[in-house]
C-alpha cells in the first residue's frame, strides 16, 4: 500500500520530468531539420520564463494556500539584479556561460531576500489582505527601479533617484539602470537549452520539497492553521520559506527574460500587477497545486495570443473569451462532474472489455 | 499535454495578409491593443496609405509593395514575437516599431538577420544602434535638447517647470537632456514633476507645484491624453501660462470632443501639423479622414514617411524583390544616405550612416483652434 | 506527583467569564474526564491549557514546568498534544501525511537535505514512515493509509485526529468529545482505543465527552464544569451520583 | 394522503451514488426516525428534499404535489424546514438576526413576534444571548439556534439532521422532549439520528438505512427490538 | 494654506476612488468574490453617457439614465454567463474569470470606441466654490461626488440592515446552503448584488470622468485597481470602510506627491498601506474574525 503512493508520486512526478525532456528533443529535432518558425524559435525562451513563473507562483498558492499578486516584483529583481550584473561584467567575464550561471545566482538570492522581506507581512495577513499587500510590493519595486539611475566611473558606483546628471560622473562613466529606460544591452545568454535547464531544475526543487518533511508542514499549514500549531509546526518559519524560495525561484525566471532581450524596462507591461496576476491564470488553469498543469497552462497561453495573430484586431478580445471559456470548462462543477461521467463511462468500457 | 506537438501544428503561424510573391514584403510593428494602441493604429493606418499609393502610381520600379502590420501591445518580449512572426511571412523591410523599448529589442534582431528596419516613432537613442536601423523621428536626446534651446533662444519664459512620465522611456529620455541643456540656457527650472503610468488621472499637485514656484511656461514631454487632461486641470485651477511639449503632444486637437479653448496657446515642437496648408499633408490628412473617420496625428504621419524613405532607397539600391533580405539591407543602408524624401514630417528629409534623420523641426502654436507655425 | 496542576484559571469575552477561577489536578497515567452542560466552558479550558487563549489569571503547570503565557507551538512541544470538537485535519493530505506531520519535529532532517534527496532523507522518511503506520495501526486506520483525510468516514477522522496528536509524543493528550457522531459500536471501539492508548504509550489523558456511556466506562476521575466554574470533582462513580450534577448535567 | 411521499430516489455525487433508490413516507403528525451508519446517506436525502442536491431519479411528494424539480428557496414556504447537520448557524449574525432569518419567507409581523417568543420560551438560553454572534456560542448552543431558527418558518414538516450530535445528556432529553413538544403542537418531524435508542423512543415508525438502501422499515417499537438493529445500532 | 488645498485635492481624487469601492466591496461582502472586471464596467458606463450626450446631443440626465440601465444589464449578464457556472468553485478560479472578462470589456471597448482618447463633457454643471479668497477651491464635480458617495454608502447600509433583500445578501454571502433551507432565491440575490453593483459602477463613471475627462478603453482599469486597494484598505466588505479607504488613499496618494516624492508617490502610498495593514491587519474598518476553535 505504501509502496504504491511512493511509486505514485514517483511515478507521477516522473512523468512531469519526462513531458518536459521530450518536448525538448522534439523542439530541438524540429530545429535542427528546420521545421519550427522563426515565430515559436523566439516563443521558446519566453515560454521556459513563463513555465517558471507559473511554477514558483504555484508553490506559494498551490503548496502554502497564500494568494500573492506580487511575483512580478519578484522577477523584476531578479531580472535587473542579474542584468546589472552581466552587464557589469560584460567585460570582465567574457565567459557567456559562467556569467550567467554567476548572474543566476546573484538574481535568484537578490529575489529570495525580498521574498523574505514580503513574508514579514505574509505572516499577519491573510487572504486578501495578504493579495493586496503582495500587489503593493512589487508596485513599490516597479515604481522605485523606474526611477532609479545607477552609473559606474573611475571614481566607482554612483546612485541617484533623480536623473542622469545627478549622477556626477566623469565622462568616462557608464550608465547601467537608467531610470524608466531601464538596462539596455544586456547579452543574450539565455538560450531555449538553458531555460529547459532551469524548468527542470525548478520543477526539482518544488517537487522534491513538496515531497519533504519541509513540504509536509507548509501543506499543513495551507490546510489548517490551528491544527498545525497544535502538533508544533512553526507557522512563522513555514511561510517564511515557502515565501523565500518561491520568490528566489521567481528570481531565476526574471535572469531568464533579462537575458533573453536586449532591453529590459520595469513597465507596467512586463513587471506590474498585470503581469502577476497572468502568472495567476496560469497557476489557477493548470490546476492549483498541480505542477504539470502548470507547465502546461503557461505554454499554452502564452502561444494563444500568437496563434491568434490570424484575427488581428479581434486577437486580444477573443483570447478573453477563450480565457472565460478555458476557466468554466476546467472549473466549473457541472462540468467538472461531467466530465467525471465520461471519463467512468470510458473506463468501465475498458474495464468491461479487459474482462472479456 | 505534448506542448511541442502543439507547436507543429502551428508552426506556420497564421497571417491575415498574402506574402504576394514578386512585391516588397514589408512588415509594421507596433501596439494595435493595450494601452499604447492609439500610436500603432495611427501608424498603421498613415503606413497604409503610403503603400497604397505607391502602388497606384505603379510600385516601386514597376515592383508592388505588401504591407503587414502586427501587434506588439507596446511590449519589448511581444514585438519580438511579432518580429519572428513577419520574418515567417517572409519580411524583408521592417517598417517598424511604434515604441522604443520594443524597438530596441527588434533592432537587436534585426541586426542579426541583417534585416533593414526603420522606425517612424521610435525615439530612444538606442533604437537605432545597430547599423541596418535607421528612423524618421527626431530623438528623444534631440527633443530634450531643441526644445530646451527653442525656449532659450526665443526667450520664452524665465522659470520653467516641466511634468514629465517617469515610467515612460520617451517622456523620461527628454527630459533628462532637456533638463541638461536648460543648464545652458538662460531659463531656470523651477519645478521638475513626475506622474506614472499607474497615477495619471490626477495632476492637481503637479500643476500647483508648477503655479506655486511661478512658472512661466510648463513643459510636457509627454503624450496627448494626458497633456489633455493637464489642460483641462490647470484651467480649472486657473493656473494661465503657456504650455510647450514635444511631438507626443500632437494630436491634441483630434481628441473628439476636446474643447479646444483649452489648448490655445500651446505650443509645441513637432515635425507634423496636420493643419499645415502644404498640398502634400493636405492630400494626406483628406484620405486619412475618409479612410479612418479621424485626422491623422504625427504618428500617422510617421508611418506614411518611413513608407515613402523605404521606397526611396528601394529605387536608389536598385533592389529587386527577389533578392536576399541581407542583400536589400545592404543595398538599402548605402541608399539612405544618398536619399532626400519630401515628407510630411520635414520638407527635406536625409540620413546619416547613424541612420538618424535630418530635418527642421517646426514649432507650431495652437492659435484658434488650430496650429499655426511659430518663427 | 500531578503531571498537570491547573490553578484559578480565568478568561473572560466580552462580560461572560467563560472559566472561572478553574483548577485541576492530574496524576500521571491518568483517564480524566472533564464534563458538563453545553457552554459550560469545557473547551475554552483546552483553548486555554494549549495556547490558543491566553488566559486573563491563572497557571497551568506541566510536569513540573510553568506553561503560563507560552504559545501554542511551544506547549505543544513541552508536551501537550490535542484533539478539536470540530474536526480538524489536514484535508488535502494523505492519511500517512497527517500522521507525518505530528512526527515533525521528533524526525528532522533538513530543508536541502529533502531536496537533494540525501540518505538522511530516506532513513528518516523510512522511520516516519513506520512509526506512523505503527500509530494508524493502534486505531485501525492502516489500510486507508493512503487516502485523502477528508475521504474518510467521519469516525475515522477523529481516530486520525487522535494518532496525529499522538505523534507528537506528548505528556498528556487532550480529546475534546471524541466520540461525538459515533454510533454506540463505535464508541465502544474507541473506548478500546483510548484505553490501548494510555496503556500502550504510559499516557495521560484528559477527555470531554457527553456520552456517558463512555465517561462512566473509561474515566477514573471527573470534573465537571457548569457556567465556567468547578461543580464537583473527584472519582467518576461518585460524581456521577452528585445531585448537583445529576440536575445540571446529566438529567433523571 | 402521506404529508411527504419519496419515491425511488437516487442521488449522486459526481460518479459515486450516494443514494440509491430509496421510497419512504411521512404521515401528517407522524416521527419518523430515520436511522444508519455514517456515510449511510442520511443527510444526503434530507438535503435533497430541500433542494440542496438534485435528485438523479425518483420523485418527491410534498401534500401530494411533486417538488422534485422546485427551486430550493421555494420549499420553505411550502411548509418544509429543515434543521441541517452541523447547525450552520450564520456566524457573523446575532442570535436575533438568524431567528428573523428563518422567517425570511414569511411578512405577517405580529404571527413572527408570536412565533419569536415562542422560540424563546422553548430555548431560554437564546433569549439570554440574543445579541451574541452565533459563531461564538458553544456548540448546544447553536443546536438550539438551528433548531429555533427552522422552527421561525412555522412549518408542516421539519427535518432534523442529527439534532443531539455533541450535547450534554440533559440536553439530549431536553431536545428530544422538544421534539416530542414540537410534534404534539402539529408539527410533523421527520428525524435523523445515530442516537438510535432515543430516536425510536419517541417516533412511530421508523426506516434503517444502509448504504444507500433502506434495509428495514416499520414500527419504531417492533425496530427498538429488533436483533439485528440492536446489534447495528443500539450497542448491545 | 498649501497644505489644505492639497488636503482638498486628496479628498477629491479620494472621493472618486470611494465611490468606485463602494462597488467593489458590496459585490465582494456579498458575493465574496472580487470583480476585476468593475472598473472596466465604469469604463462601459462612461462611454454609454459618452455616446448619448456627445454623440447624440441628447440631455445629460438622459445618459445617466442610460448609462445605469446599461451597467446593470452589462453586470448582471456577465453575472450570469461568466460567473454563476463556477459558483461553487474556488474563489481563484472565478478571480480568474474576471480578469477574463476584464479583458474582454477593455476590448470590445477598443473595438467599437477605438483607442483614440474622447473628451468627456462633465455631467455636472455645478461650478466651482472658492474658499479663502479663491485660494481654496473645491470643484463641483468633487462636491457632487462626496454628497453621492455619502448618500450611497447610506443607503446601501440601510438597504442591507433593514431591507428583507439586503438581509438576503447577509445570509447568503455567509452560507449559500443555509440561506436556500431559509427560503431565499441564492441565484436572483446574487444577480441583485452584481446589479446593485454594477448601477453603482455607472454611477462612479459619469463622475469619474467628469472630474477627469478623457475616456479610453482603459480609463477604468487604473481607478478599478485603486480603489480595490482602497476597499482592503478600508476594511474589504465594509461599506463605510470603502469610503474612508477611498478617501484616504486620495489623501495619502497628493500629499505623498506634495510634500515627499512625486516620482515615488506610487511606492510611497502602497508602503503606507503595507504598515497600516501590519497594524490592523483587517484594514481599517474590516472586523477581525476569531475563528472559534
Ligand atoms: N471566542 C469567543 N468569543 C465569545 N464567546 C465565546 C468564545 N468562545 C467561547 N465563548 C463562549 O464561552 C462559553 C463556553 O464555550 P465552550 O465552547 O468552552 O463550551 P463547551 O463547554 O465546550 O460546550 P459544548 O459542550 O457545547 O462544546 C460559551 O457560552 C461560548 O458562547
Ligand atoms: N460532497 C460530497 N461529495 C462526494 N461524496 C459525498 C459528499 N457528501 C457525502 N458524500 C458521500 O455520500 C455518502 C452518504 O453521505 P451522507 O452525508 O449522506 O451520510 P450520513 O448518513 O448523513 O452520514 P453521517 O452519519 O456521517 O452524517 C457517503 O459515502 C459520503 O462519503
Ligand atoms: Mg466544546
Ligand atoms: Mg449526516
Amino acid at each position: 500500500m505504501r509502496d504504491k503512493k511512493l511509486n505514485k508520486t514517483f511515478k507521477n512526478n516522473l512523468i512531469t520530468y519526462l513531458i518536459v525532456i521530450i518536448s525538448y528533443a522534439l523542439v530541438q529535432a524540429m530545429i535542427l531539420s528546420g521545421n519550427l518558425s522563426s515565430l515559436m524559435q523566439g516563443l521558446l525562451v519566453p515560454i521556459c520564463t513563463y513555465v517558471i513563473m507559473a511554477l514558483a507562483l504555484n508553490l506559494v498558492v498551490g503548496v502554502l494556500g497564500e494568494l500573492s499578486l506580487g511575483h512580478a516584483g519578484f522577477m523584476c529583481v531578479g531580472a535587473f539584479s542579474s542584468a546589472f550584473f552581466s552587464k557589469l561584467t560584460l567585460e570582465a567575464i567574457p565567459n557567456a556561460g559562467l556569467r550567467f550561471f554567476l548572474a543566476l545566482l546573484i538574481g535568484a538570492v537578490c529575489a529570495a531576500i525580498f521574498g523574505i522581506i514580503i513574508g514579514i507581512p505574509v505572516l499577519r495577513l491573510k487572504g486578501d489582505y495578504l493579495a493586496i499587500v503582495t500587489l503593493a510590493f512589487g508596485e513599490i519595486i516597479k515604481n522605485f527601479i523606474n526611477v532609479m539611475y545607477v552609473g559606474k566611473d573611475s571614481n566607482g558606483f554612483h546612485f541617484s533617484i533623480k536623473d542622469v546628471a545627478s549622477l556626477n560622473m566623469e565622462d568616462d562613466g557608464l550608465v547601467i539602470i537608467n531610470g524608466a529606460q531601464g538596462i539596455t544591452g544586456t547579452p543574450t545568454d539565455s538560450n531555449f537549452t538553458i531555460g529547459v535547464l532551469l524548468i527542470l531544475f525548478t520543477l526539482f526543487v518544488v517537487l522534491n520539497l513538496t515531497n519533504s518533511r519541509t513540504g509536509r508542514a507548509i501543506m499543513s499549514i495551507r490546510d489548517n492553521r490551528i491544527a498545525a500549531e497544535s502538533v508544533g509546526i512553526n507557522i512563522t518559519k513555514y511561510k517564511l520559506m515557502a515565501f523565500a524560495i518561491s520568490a528566489g525561484l521567481a528570481g531565476i525566471g526574471g535572469v531568464l527574460y533579462a537575458h533573453n532581450l536586449s532591453t529590459l524596462t520595469a513597465l507596467p507591461k512586463n513587471f506590474g500587477y498585470n503581469m502577476s496576476i497572468m502568472f495567476l491564470v496560469f497557476v489557477v488553469l493548470g490546476g492549483i497545486g498541480n505542477m504539470r498543469g502548470s507547465i502546461i497552462a503557461a505554454v499554452v497561453l502564452t502561444l494563444l495570443p500568437e496563434l491568434l495573430r490570424g484575427l488581428s484586431d479581434y486577437r486580444m478580445l477573443i483570447y478573453a473569451v477563450v480565457l472565460i471559456a478555458m476557466m468554466i470548462f476546467t472549473s466549473a462543477p457541472s462540468m467538472i462532474e461531467y466530465r467525471e461521467k465520461i471519463m467512468a463511462k470510458f473506463g468501465k468500457n475498458k474495464v468491461s472489455k479487459e474482462a472479456e | 499535454g505534448n506542448q511541442a506537438s502543439d507547436k507543429t501544428s502551428t508552426a506556420e503561424g497564421k497571417n491575415e495578409v498574402e506574402a504576394e510573391e514578386g512585391t516588397f514584403l514589408i512588415g509594421g510593428i507596433g501596439p494595435v491593443t493595450g494601452e499604447l494602441a492609439i500610436y500603432g493604429m495611427a501608424e498603421r493606418n498613415g503606413a497604409q496609405i503610403a503603400v497604397d499609393e505607391i502602388n497606384e502610381a505603379g510600385g516601386v520600379n514597376g515592383t508592388k509593395l505588401t504591407f503587414n502590420f502586427q501587434d506588439d501591445e507596446g511590449d519589448a518580449e511581444k514585438s519580438v514575437n511579432a518580429y519572428n512572426n513577419l520574418k515567417d511571412w517572409g519580411m524583408q523591410i521592417l517598417c517598424g516599431t511604434v515604441t522604443s523599448t520594443p524597438c530596441i529589442a527588434v533592432a537587436a534582431k534585426s541586426s542579426q538577420d541583417n534585416l533593414f528596419q526603420i522606425t517612424p516613432s521610435g525615439s530612444a537613442a538606442d533604437c537605432i544602434g545597430p547599423d541596418n536601423a535607421f528612423r524618421v523621428c527626431f530623438s528623444d536626446p534631440d527633443q530634450g535638447t531643441k526644445s530646451a534651446e527653442y525656449i532659450g533662444e526665443n526667450k520664452l519664459a524665465k522659470k520653467v517647470a516641466i511634468i514629465y512620465d517617469s515610467s515612460d522611456v520617451y517622456s523620461s529620455g527628454i527630459t533628462d537632456k532637456f533638463v541638461k541643456e536648460a543648464e545652458e540656457q538662460d531659463f531656470e527650472i523651477v519645478a521638475k514633476e513626475a506622474f506614472t503610468a499607474d497615477n495619471k488621472t490626477d495632476f492637481s499637485v503637479q500643476i500647483k507645484k508648477a503655479q506655486s514656484e511661478g512658472a512661466d511656461l510648463v513643459f510636457l514631454p509627454i503624450y496627448y491624453s494626458q497633456a489633455a487632461l493637464i489642460l483641462q486641470q490647470a484651467n480649472s485651477l486657473g493656473f494661465e501660462t503657456t504650455f510647450f511639449g514635444c511631438d507626443g503632444l500632437d494630436g491634441i486637437l483630434g481628441v473628439e470632443n476636446f474643447d479646444q479653448k483649452l489648448a490655445e496657446g500651446v505650443m509645441l515642437l513637432t515635425p507634423f501639423a496636420a493643419d499645415a496648408t502644404d498640398e502634400l499633408t493636405k492630400n494626406f490628412v483628406a484620405k486619412y479622414k475618409e479612410e479612418y473617420g479621424e485626422v491623422p496625428n504625427q504618428f500617422a504621419a510617421d508611418g506614411y514617411d518611413a513608407i515613402y524613405a523605404i521606397a526611396a532607397a528601394l529605387e536608389k539600391g536598385e533592389c529587386k524583390p527577389d533578392m536576399s533580405v541581407s542583400d536589400i539591407c545592404e543595398a538599402m543602408k548605402k541608399a539612405m544616405t544618398e536619399i532626400s524624401i519630401e515628407g510630411l514630417t520635414g520638407e527635406k528629409i536625409t540620413w546619416d550612416e547613424s541612420g538618424a534623420p535630418d530635418k527642421e523641426a517646426k514649432a507650431v502654436v495652437i492659435k484658434d483652434g488650430a496650429y499655426s507655425l511659430m518663427e | 506527583m500531578a503531571i498537570l496542576e491547573v490553578n484559578n484559571l480565568s478568561i473572560s469575552f466580552g462580560g461572560l467569564m467563560a472559566v472561572n477561577d478553574f483548577g485541576l489536578n492530574i496524576e500521571e497515567g491518568q483517564l480524566y474526564g472533564l464534563i458538563g452542560p453545553n457552554g459550560a466552558g469545557k473547551t475554552t479550558v483546552f483553548n486555554l491549557l494549549t495556547g490558543v487563549y491566553k488566559p486573563d489569571q491563572g497557571r497551568v503547570i506541566l510536569d513540573g514546568k510553568e506553561l503560563t503565557g507560552k504559545n501554542t507551538i511551544e506547549i505543544n512541544q513541552e508536551g501537550i498534544a490535542r484533539t478539536f470538537q470540530n474536526i480538524r485535519l489536514f484535508s488535502q493530505l494523505s492519511v500517512l501525511d497527517n500522521v507525518k506531520v505530528g512526527l515533525h519535529n521528533d524526525y528532522t532532517y533538513s530543508t536541502i537535505e529533502g531536496i537533494l534527496r540525501l540518505p538522511r532523507y530516506k532513513k528518516t522518511e523510512k522511520l516516519m514512515t513506520e512509526r506512523a503506520m505503527e500509530l494508524l495501526e493502534v486505531f485501525g486506520l492502516a489500510d486507508e493509509a493512503e487516502y485523502l483525510a477528508s475521504n474518510l468516514p467521519y469516525g475515522k477522522q477523529r481516530k486520525l485526529e487522535m494518532a496525529r496528536a499522538l505523534a507528537t509524543n506528548p505528556k498528556l493528550l487532550l480529546l475534546d468529545e471524541p466520540a461525538a457522531g459515533m454510533n454506540p459500536n463505535e464508541t465502544a471501539e474507541l473506548m478500546e482505543n483510548i484505553k490501548f492508548v494510555r496503556d500502550k504509550f504510559k499516557m495521560t489523558i484528559l477527555l470531554i465527552e457527553h456520552d456517558m456511556k463512555l465517561v462512566a466506562g473509561i474515566c477514573e476521575k471527573l470534573t465537571v464544569l457548569n457556567f465556567g466554574k468547578v461543580l464537583a470533582e473527584g472519582e467518576t462513580s461518585a460524581v456521577l451520583h452528585d445531585p448537583k450534577v445529576i440536575t445540571a448535567y446529566l438529567g433523571e | 394522503m402521506a404529508l411527504l411521499e419519496v419515491k425511488d430516489l437516487k442521488v449522486n455525487y459526481g460518479v459515486i451514488q450516494a443514494v440509491k433508490g430509496v421510497s419512504f413516507e411521512v404521515n401528517e403528525g407522524e416521527v419518523i426516525a430515520l436511522i444508519g451508519a455514517n456515510g449511510a446517506g442520511k443527510t444526503t436525502i434530507l438535503h435533497t428534499l430541500t433542494g440542496l442536491l438534485k435528485a438523479e431519479n425518483g420523485t418527491i411528494k410534498l401534500e401530494g404535489k411533486d417538488i422534485t424539480k422546485i427551486p430550493g428557496h421555494k420549499i420553505v414556504s411550502m411548509g418544509m424546514a429543515h434543521v441541517p447537520e452541523g447547525r450552520r448557524v450564520f456566524a457573523q449574525l446575532s442570535v436575533y438576526e438568524n431567528l428573523q432569518m428563518g422567517a425570511f419567507t414569511r411578512s405577517d409581523k405580529k404571527e413572527i413576534e408570536d412565533n419569536l417568543q415562542m422560540v424563546y420560551e422553548r430555548f431560554p438560553r437564546l433569549e439570554e444571548r440574543k445579541n451574541q454572534m452565533a459563531g461564538t456560542l458553544s456548540g448546544g448552543e447553536q443546536q438550539m439556534l438551528a433548531m429555533g431558527r427552522a422552527l421561525m418558518s412555522n412549518p408542516k414538516i421539519i427535518l432534523m439532521d442529527e439534532p443531539s450530535m455533541g450535547l450534554s445528556p440533559i440536553f439530549v432529553e431536553e431536545i428530544f422532549n422538544i421534539i416530542e413538544k414540537i410534534s404534539s403542537a402539529g408539527t410533523t418531524v421527520l428525524l435523523v439520528e445515530q442516537n438510535a435508542k432515543k430516536a425510536l423512543g419517541i417516533s412511530d415508525r421508523g426506516y434503517v438505512l444502509e448504504t444507500g438502501n433502506i434495509v428495514l422499515e416499520g414500527d419504531s417499537k417492533m425496530l427498538l427490538n429488533d436483533e439485528t438493529v440492536k446489534a447495528a445500532y443500539l450497542g448491545e | 494654506m498649501g497644505f489644505i488645498s492639497y488636503l482638498i485635492d486628496g479628498i477629491s481624487l479620494g472621493s472618486v476612488y470611494a465611490l468606485i469601492a463602494l462597488g467593489y466591496t458590496m459585490v465582494y461582502g456579498i458575493a465574496k468574490m472580487l470583480n476585476f472586471a468593475h472598473g472596466d464596467v465604469i469604463m462601459i458606463g462612461g462611454y454609454t453617457v459618452y455616446t448619448i450626450v456627445s454623440t447624440m446631443g441628447l440631455s445629460p440626465w438622459l445618459g445617466m439614465a442610460a448609462s445605469v440601465v446599461v451597467c446593470t444589464v452589462l453586470g448582471v449578464a456577465v453575472e450570469k454567463i461568466a460567473y454563476k457556472p463556477l459558483r461553487m468553485a474556488s474563489p481563484l478560479a472565478v478571480l480568474i474569470t474576471a480578469i477574463g472578462v476584464s479583458y474582454f470589456l477593455q476590448n470590445m471597448g477598443l473595438l467599437i470606441f477605438t483607442a483614440s482618447p474622447k473628451a468627456f463633457t462633465s455631467v455636472v454643471s455645478i461650478s466651482n466654490i472658492k474658499l479663502a479668497d479663491g485660494a481654496l477651491n473645491i470643484s463641483g464635480v468633487t462636491l457632487v461626488t462626496i454628497i453621492t458617495c455619502i448618500i450611497i454608502m447610506i443607503a446601501l447600509m440601510f438597504f442591507i440592515k433593514k431591507t428583507k433583500a439586503g438581509r438576503a445578501m447577509v445570509a447568503v454571502s455567509e452560507d449559500k446552503g443555509a440561506a436556500l433551507l431559509m427560503g431565499i432565491d441564492v441565484n436572483s440575490t446574487i444577480s441583485l448584488t452584481f446589479a446593485i453593483g454594477s448601477g453603482l459602477a455607472a454611477v462612479a463613471g459619469f463622475l469619474l470622468c467628469s472630474a477627469y475627462p478623457t475616456l479610453t478603453p482603459y480609463t477604468g482599469a487604473m481607478p478599478g485597481i485603486k480603489a480595490f486597494v482602497a476597499a482592503v484598505f478600508g476594511g474589504i466588505g465594509s461599506i463605510p470602510g470603502a469610503f474612508i479607504g477611498g478617501i484616504l488613499l486620495g489623501i495619502i496618494e497628493i500629499l505623498s506627491k506634495a510634500y515627499i516624492s512625486s516620482q515615488l508617490s506610487d511606492a510611497i502610498v502602497f508602503l503606507v498601506l503595507i504598515l497600516v495593514l501590519l497594524i490592523k491587519p483587517t484594514g481599517i474598518l474590516g472586523k477581525e474574525i476569531h475563528e472559534k476553535v
